[in-house]
């Protein structure tokens, strides 16, 4: 079958670092599939797509679309040529209502000077009624989920008309549910003609929803494969190197002290209808990993939040210990032995232009002064050449950590946090972005924390590491606990998906029920028609 | 950290680099102490002993009619002798910084000469006079007496503002187009400064009430001698407050106050130099220090060996260096014949001395 | 090792090509508006290092300059921004001439204490006062500061030629404070005085607080990173007047320095300038305390040369400001520093 | 002697004063939403003041001086803008320099041009003509207080409209607060986001210019250093406002009166004057205080 896009021998090397990104790649894709394009963090895929879009220039190596070849020098003229892209992070003005992003650049205009803000949400809002997404154009990006701005995202690239949309890991941040609904609109989107390239390391979702397969390993193109013909552990494998599954021990029975427990715990904002978490309890206990899981916006940030004593809340207790520890500072909770590994690894978890020596002392830094008061160079230097080999970071202790990459960023959260851990870890979306490796790396890590009998709390909305790790798994919705279940095979990601969505409710009366169902601007309203 | 140490590094290497400089520098000095750079140009056909002349601004020339004169004086009495050069430095806003300026100046060692004109300077280079016994001063606009390095000249500025302050107070309350029935006139002036606030306000504020005891002064600050734009909104404020005779003492700030006299047609009254064409028609009266002369004299005598240091003159108006301009086209036109009539009365008994207005201790 | 070395490279050869910028500017210029071309270069360029006076005048002008540097790089390196730095510097002149005043028979060392101290707690209050409201209510410090700073300069010259005027002479100008508080001259006939040597310890010491102690480290870890930092139990409200303190006791500090050591009175208006040149010196430093010492001199060196060609040659000051202008320009360009890595790396 | 009769000149006066700072900040607006602070906008004021009356002196036309000066300013607007966004220099200290090169240039140009660094004065120029609507004139008290402005004073409030429309209805607009608001989301879109920086430097460089203009023309004098600390007003003032362009017409009345205030008040207020001087700093500075205590006790 002939190839609808072909690039051919495409290498690229960074100067600024000298790494070879891409190393002589060749990539056909075909009209109308769904091409996932597979590997590892660091395999080349982003630096590929972003040369396809325009970000990069490669350093040889040509592109062909529908047979002819073609320049691509910018972004610009990537959507000229019918290319889209959806970054992993997403690029949106939160200021800004969904269709003024959607139009940002190619904005329609009333007469020859002035932008058509009204136009702009009609043509918004016709793309987004021919693609059946469920968002309104006129809301701010700051007012709705992930999940809806990766729509946006989306809908930015069908409304400049693209053929071709690349999505750069677009379920990373998505719950099951989302996941699904995603997946449902690319193939509404292939029925239409389009053509997709899908860049994942998520294997069931390769095999889910993917027609064929190329798989990138150190900047190399490794196989191209059709679905159909490999399983899981083979695209696993070409990966990697190895075969992956996820299958861990439970807990240990017993040995369930309360560590820390949260009662009625309620953040109240003004000039805001609904409390941002409502009536939160539970306890964390020794030898345990409490799992707690949600679609984004419905409590799990500001949970994460007060559990690090980084939010202020409005009524209800925190205890630690049988302590009230109620709003102290963070401070206050990092002497008493708060570790924790952020979900924002960039912003909160590390300091990007700080050495890795020196943010790796962040929490103990006053552990490393000498009689002098000043700072004891050799401890610091043994420190972080200790904690650089023990979690297998690969990376200089002087250099600025901005400079590694996302998985080894996180291994240094991981050292300075675990090096402190006393009776009690938060971890929060630990493996966001991460290959397998890494992900493995800090599994690995978690359930030695539960094995010294530590009391380990996961935020998590990836439902397989829930599943997996979890002993009592805890779901949000819209700031309430709305399910706690012990593990057990019973607890499936259906049942679990089930009340991250509201669809079921085990602690409300019926009448918040219905009210919690008639929310207009719902993300999910008409879920299944 | 990596770049601390390199910038550590960097600093150390310069301090490195700049000590034998230092040392250099210094060691230099003591073989030859006090040597200056000599002008070499000077040293053809000289029949008289060259005489170098250093005039120093405290300020900025440009806008100051008193260091304009001083330097055109200079520059007239220079002019007239071959053997004569001169060099002009002005000294800027900073006075902290005067005191260091005018010592590198004297280091310099090349001038017979400082001259400079303002009254704080005898007090800026007393302490400098002590290092360098040989240097000679001459302060125009300054008093000092009894020091035998210096020579001073003082105004008498009471006289020049009465002068003003009567014609303004004339002008006020008589029945001119743009007089008001307010006994009320002001003055701008761009920061308070000694002769100001001894012997000019007080002056002028005397010169009108001689006119009439009730007229009231109403004074304002501009806070800098540059934002002509204040000025006139004060000068604007000042009408609107029944002020109709405006005096300015705020150089470069003058013209905000020009404009808005125009505007709402009242007077401006000018100290120190003839400038009824900045304003026509709006500066009213205008008083004169006949610096230019002054300087030019003195210079002279400097270069002729006849200044007697150790002296200060005080300088009255029969002396013929402060005067008030009474025959100016623009004076003529504004002020009506009888109220010019009046004002000269007034005048001549100050030029003649029936009228004494005593200098105050600075 | 081999990176730092050529990191080294990059930025020494960035400086030159500013500095070499420069340079063509100011002889473009010199060319244009002087007579004596030769001879104005050679003053400005050479005139502040031939003569015992200039030389040690540079290196005393630099010495409040290090001061305010310092002050601006403690703040900038806790992403502070302390644009009050004129009325902080002036306020501590004035405080610290106010206390010494009073004070005409007592020991040196007991009054030179008291009255830096009073200049360095002046400063650090004025400053301090900005930290303050934005830890409290987020009031930006960069406006707040500044305008605090505008309104302070009036006041002082209030103090200035109001209540501490000195009657005898004709100057904007406190009376001269008691001779034993002076700091000893080092560098005859220049004013060059003693002080230069505590300010480049007090530069040393500010390096090691800032990187080598807790304190410091806390300091830095709050500007690189606000939310990192609070993520690691560091105080962060402290470290928004923390910093301000220590910025605006800088400024305080120098101008008590500029007081005792040159003009020995405050005058009006004497702190013009020190704290914008404070910024540029910082920013030229890299808010790297040591680094301030030779930024400053440098600093110190250009407003040196043109003073010495505007007295000994035929250019006026502003000459001074476009040169400055120029290295304010360049000095920063990231761009330099790539193609001079880039270049190096081709070859 | 303060009572009634007084106000009215009193707020006829905090407009002629609020002008300059208002053009200053529309055009340092733009720069701000485009995410950059720009301090070179007391030296690009300056810029604007000395050539367009020494171009209105030369030409005879304040038009063409007014249209020559802002020209002259945008051009060295977009020195300050290429250095600090293609040659990446921190903008902080390019906005210094251009301040400084202000100075010097005008000092420089001044001397050789005019032989003088200090007050040039140019008595033959037409003063700005004013605007008087003697139908309108009549209205009380706000008659009094809108009328009789020179033309530029109208010309900034034209300004301020057509700020909201460019800033709020325009394509350019739009872009300009994306660019501030997340440059990737402008890269990511092929958008330079240099690009709308660089107008919003070079727009800043136009309203800089006149408000220069205004200063000088006022007087058909220039004198150095007449900016006077204008452009770090205006850089308070687009604080103040809230970084929108009525806010900052709001931000730069309040300025404004308390300026005019503070004259008004060295006439029958028997403090020293270098306290009313401080004046409008400290109303600033307590507004602005104020104004950030009852955010924070709103958000909370």
């Amino acid at each position: 079958m002939e190839s609808y896009l072909s690039m051919r021998n495409i290498s690229k090397t960074f100067s600024s670092t000298g790494l070879k990104a891409n190393d002589n790649v060749n990539l056909e894709v075909r009209k109308g599939e769904i091409h996932a394009l597979v590997g590892e963090n660091g395999a080349g895929k982003t630096t590929l797509m972003n040369i396809l879009y325009g970000i990069e220039q490669p350093d040889t190596g040509t592109i062909m679309l529908s047979g002819k070849e073609i320049m691509i020098t910018n972004p610009l003229a990537a959507n000229k040529a019918g290319i889209g892209m959806v970054h992993q992070h997403f690029k949106l003005v939160n200021e800004f209502t969904v269709a003024q992003n959607v139009v940002l650049g190619t904005e329609p205009m009333k007469g020859a000077f002035f932008f058509d803000n009204r136009k702009a949400e009609a043509d918004v809002a016709a793309v987004i009624e021919k693609n059946r997404f469920h968002i309104s154009p006129e809301m701010k990006i700051s007012e709705i989920s992930v999940g809806q701005m990766q729509q946006v995202e989306i809908i930015k690239m069908l409304y400049r008309k693209a053929e071709l949309l690349i999505l750069d890991e677009p379920t990373s941040v998505l719950t099951e549910q989302e996941i699904q609904r995603l997946f449902k609109t690319l193939r509404e989107l292939i029925k239409q003609g389009k053509t997709i390239i899908i860049i994942t390391h998520k294997l069931a979702e390769v095999k889910d929803i993917s027609d064929r397969i190329t798989v990138m390993r150190k900047g190399r193109v490794i196989s191209v494969k059709d679905t159909a013909d490999v399983d899981e552990s083979e695209i696993s494998r070409m990966m990697v190197g190895k075969s992956v599954v996820f299958d861990f021990d439970k807990g240990v029975d017993g040995c369930r002290d309360a560590v820390m427990s949260l009662e009625n715990v309620t953040i109240k904002k003004k000039r805001q209808g609904r409390p941002i978490l409502d009536g939160i309890s539970f306890e964390a206990s020794t030898c345990e990993i409490i799992g707690i899981t949600g679609v984004a916006g419905n409590g799990l940030t500001e949970l994460e939040d007060v559990i690090a004593g980084l939010e202020r809340i409005s009524s209800g207790r925190v205890y630690h210990n049988d302590q009230d520890i109620t709003n102290i500072t963070p401070k206050a909770l990092r002497d008493r032995g708060l570790a924790y590994v952020p979900t924002d690894r960039l912003k909160r978890g590390s300091s990007l232009e700080t050495s890795v020596k020196e943010n790796l002392i962040l929490t103990t830094h006053h552990d490393f002064m000498n009689s002098g008061g000043v700072f004891d160079e050799v401890k610091i230097n043994e420190h972080s050449k200790r904690l650089i080999s023990e979690y297998l970071i690969d990376g200089h202790a002087d250099v600025p950590i901005g400079t590694l990459s996302g998985g080894n960023i996180q291994k240094v959260i991981l050292a300075r946090e675990l090096e402190m851990v006393k009776d009690f870890v938060l971890f929060s979306e630990p493996t966001w972005g991460l290959d397998i490796a890494s992900s493995e790396f800090i599994y690995e890590k978690m359930l030695e924390m539960r094995a010294r009998g530590v009391a380990v709390i996961l935020i998590s909305s990836n439902i397989d590491e829930i599943l997996a790790l979890a002993d009592t798994v805890i779901v949000m919705y819209r700031g309430r606990i709305v399910a706690k279940k012990a593990s057990g095979p019973e607890l499936t990601r259906e049942v679990i998906g089930e009340y991250m969505l509201g669809l079921k409710d085990d602690y409300s009366t019926d009448d918040d029920c219905s009210s919690d169902n008639d929310h207009s601007k719902n993300d999910f309203k008409g879920e299944d028609n | 950290m990596k770049s601390n140490k390199k910038l550590l590094a960097a600093a150390v290497i310069f301090l490195l680099l700049i000590t034998p400089v230092l040392v250099f520098a210094g060691g230099q000095q003591e073989a030859e102490p006090e040597a200056p750079m000599v002008e070499k140009e000077e040293a053809p056909e000289k029949k008289a002993e060259p005489f170098a002349l250093a005039v120093v601004v405290p300020g900025v020339t440009a806008g100051s009619p008193l260091y304009e004169q001083l330097v055109e004086g200079a520059q007239q009495a220079v002019d007239k002798y071959p053997n004569a050069s001169m060099k002009v430095v002005e000294l800027g806003f900073n006075q902290a910084e005067w005191a260091e300026k005018m010592t590198s100046i004297v280091a310099t060692g090349k001038y017979d000469v400082v001259i400079s004109s303002n009254p704080s300077m005898p007090f800026v280079c007393m302490e400098l006079a002590g290092q360098f016994p040989d240097q000679k001063f001459i302060f125009v606009d300054a008093f000092i007496e009894g020091h035998p390095q210096m020579a001073s000249f003082l105004y008498n500025q009471v006289e020049q503002s009465y002068m003003l302050g009567y014609l303004a107070g004339l002008i006020t309350t008589s029945d001119m187009t743009g007089a008001n029935a307010d006994l009320k006139i002001g003055i701008v002036v761009a920061q308070e400064y000694p002769a100001l606030n001894k012997m000019m306000v007080p002056g002028f504020l005397q010169g009108a009430q001689a006119v009439n005891a009730d007229i009231t002064l109403d004074y304002r600050v501009v806070g800098n001698w540059y934002d002509a734009n204040k000025a006139g909104e004060l000068a604007k404020s000042m009408v609107d407050a029944g002020v109709d005779v405006i005096g300015v003492i705020c150089g470069g700030a003058a013209p905000g106050v020009f404009e808005v006299a125009k505007e709402r047609n009242k007077y401006v009254m000018y100290w120190d130099d003839n400038s009824y064409a900045k304003a026509p028609g709006v500066i009213a009266g205008c008083g004169a220090l006949h610096q230019t002369k002054l300087v030019s004299e003195v210079v002279e005598d400097a270069i002729n060996g006849k200044v007697k240091f150790g002296t200060g003159v005080k300088l009255n108006s029969r002396d013929g260096y402060i005067e008030f301009i009474g025959d100016d086209p623009n004076y003529l036109d504004i002020i009506p014949a009888a109220m010019q009539a009046e004002h000269k009365k007034v005048v001549d008994s100050i030029m003649s001395g029936s009228l004494v207005l005593e200098v105050p201790e600075l | 090792m081999k990176v730092n070395r050529s990191d080294w490279f990059v930025t020494a050869s960035a400086l030159l090509i500013t500095l070499g910028a420069a340079f063509a500017v100011m002889l473009v210029m010199i060319f244009i508006m002087s007579e004596t071309p030769g001879e104005t270069i050679y003053y400005f360029f050479a005139g502040p290092l031939t003569n015992k006076y200039y030389l040690g005048n540079m290196f005393n002008s630099a010495i409040p300059l290090i001061l305010t540097g310092l002050g601006i790089a403690f703040a900038f390196r806790s992403s502070m921004f302390n644009l009050g730095g004129e009325g902080q510097v002036y306020a501590g002149g004035l405080a610290a001439t106010a206390v010494a005043l009073p004070l005409p028979a007592a020991g040196a060392f007991f009054g030179i204490t008291i009255s830096l101290l009073a200049a360095v707690v002046t400063g650090a209050v004025i400053a301090g006062l900005s930290g303050f409201f934005k830890m409290k209510w987020r009031t930006d410090e960069l406006i707040s500061s500044f305008l605090i700073s505008n309104a302070l300069i009036y006041i002082v010259d209030n103090f200035i030629t109001g209540p501490l005027d000195d009657p005898e002479n004709n100057l904007l100008v406190t009376s001269k404070i008691a001779e034993q508080y002076w700091f000893k001259k080092i560098f005859l006939p220049s004013n060059l005085d003693i002080s230069i040597f505590f300010i480049a310890i007090i530069a040393v010491l500010a390096f090691y607080y800032l990187f080598k102690t807790h304190q410091g480290y806390e300091m830095r870890m709050c500007g690189l990173n606000p939310e990192f930092a609070r993520y690691g139990g560091i105080n962060v409200g402290k470290y928004m007047i923390l910093p301000m303190l220590w910025s605006g006791a800088f400024h305080g500090l120098a101008g008590a320095v500029a007081v005792f050591g040159t003009s020995h009175a405050c005058y009006k208006g004497f702190s013009g300038g020190m704290g914008w040149n404070g910024i540029a010196v910082a920013l030229i430093a890299r808010n790297n305390p040591i680094a301030v010492i030779p930024a400053a001199l440098f600093f110190a060196y250009l407003e040196a040369g043109a003073k010495s060609a505007m007295i000994n040659a035929d250019v006026t000051i502003e000459i001074a400001s476009i040169v400055q202008s120029v290295v304010f320009f360049l000095i920063t360009a990231q761009a330099i520093y790539n193609f001079v890595k880039f270049r190096r790396k081709a070859v | 002697m303060s009572n009634g009769e007084f106000s009215i000149p009193l707020i006829h006066n905090s407009i002629s004063i609020m002008t300059p700072f208002l053009l200053a900040a529309i055009g340092g607006l733009m720069t701000e939403l485009g995410g950059m602070l720009n301090i070179a906008l007391e030296g690009l004021i300056l810029i604007g003041a000395f050539f367009s009356v020494i171009f209105a002196a030369a030409t005879g036309s304040l038009f063409l001086g007014i249209l020559l000066g802002i020209l002259m300013t945008i051009f060295i607007s977009w020195i300050f803008g290429a250095i600090t966004l293609y040659l990446k220099a921190n903008v902080f200290i390019t906005g210094l320099a251009t301040n400084l090169l202000a100075g010097g240039l005008t000092a420089v140009l001044s001397f050789h041009l005019f032989g003088t660094k200090g007050v040039l004065m140019f008595n033959d120029l037409p003063s700005l003509p004013s605007l008087n609507v003697p139908a309108l004139h009549g209205i009380p008290v706000l008659g009094d207080i809108l009328f009789g402005h020179n033309i530029l004073v109208y010309m900034s409030w034209l300004i301020v409209v057509v700020a909201w429309i460019v800033i709020y209805r325009t394509p350019f607009g739009f872009r300009l607060r994306g660019t501030g608001s997340n440059p990737n989301a402008m890269s990511a879109l092929g958008l330079k986001p240099q690009n709308y920086q660089m107008i919003g430097i070079l727009i800043s460089g136009f309203t800089c210019g006149l408000a220069g203009a205004v200063l000088t023309l006022n007087l058909g004098a220039y004198v150095p250093n007449i900016s006077s600390g204008r452009g770090w007003i205006a850089l308070v003032v687009i604080y103040l406002g809230g970084k929108t362009p009525f806010g900052i017409l709001g931000a730069a009345f309040v300025f404004g009166l308390a300026e005019s205030l503070s004259n008004y008040a060295q006439g029958f207020m028997d403090i020293p004057a270098d306290f009313i001087l401080a004046f409008p700093y400290i109303i600033t500075v307590a507004a602005m205080v104020i104004m950030s205590v009852i955010q924070t006790r709103r958000e909370d």
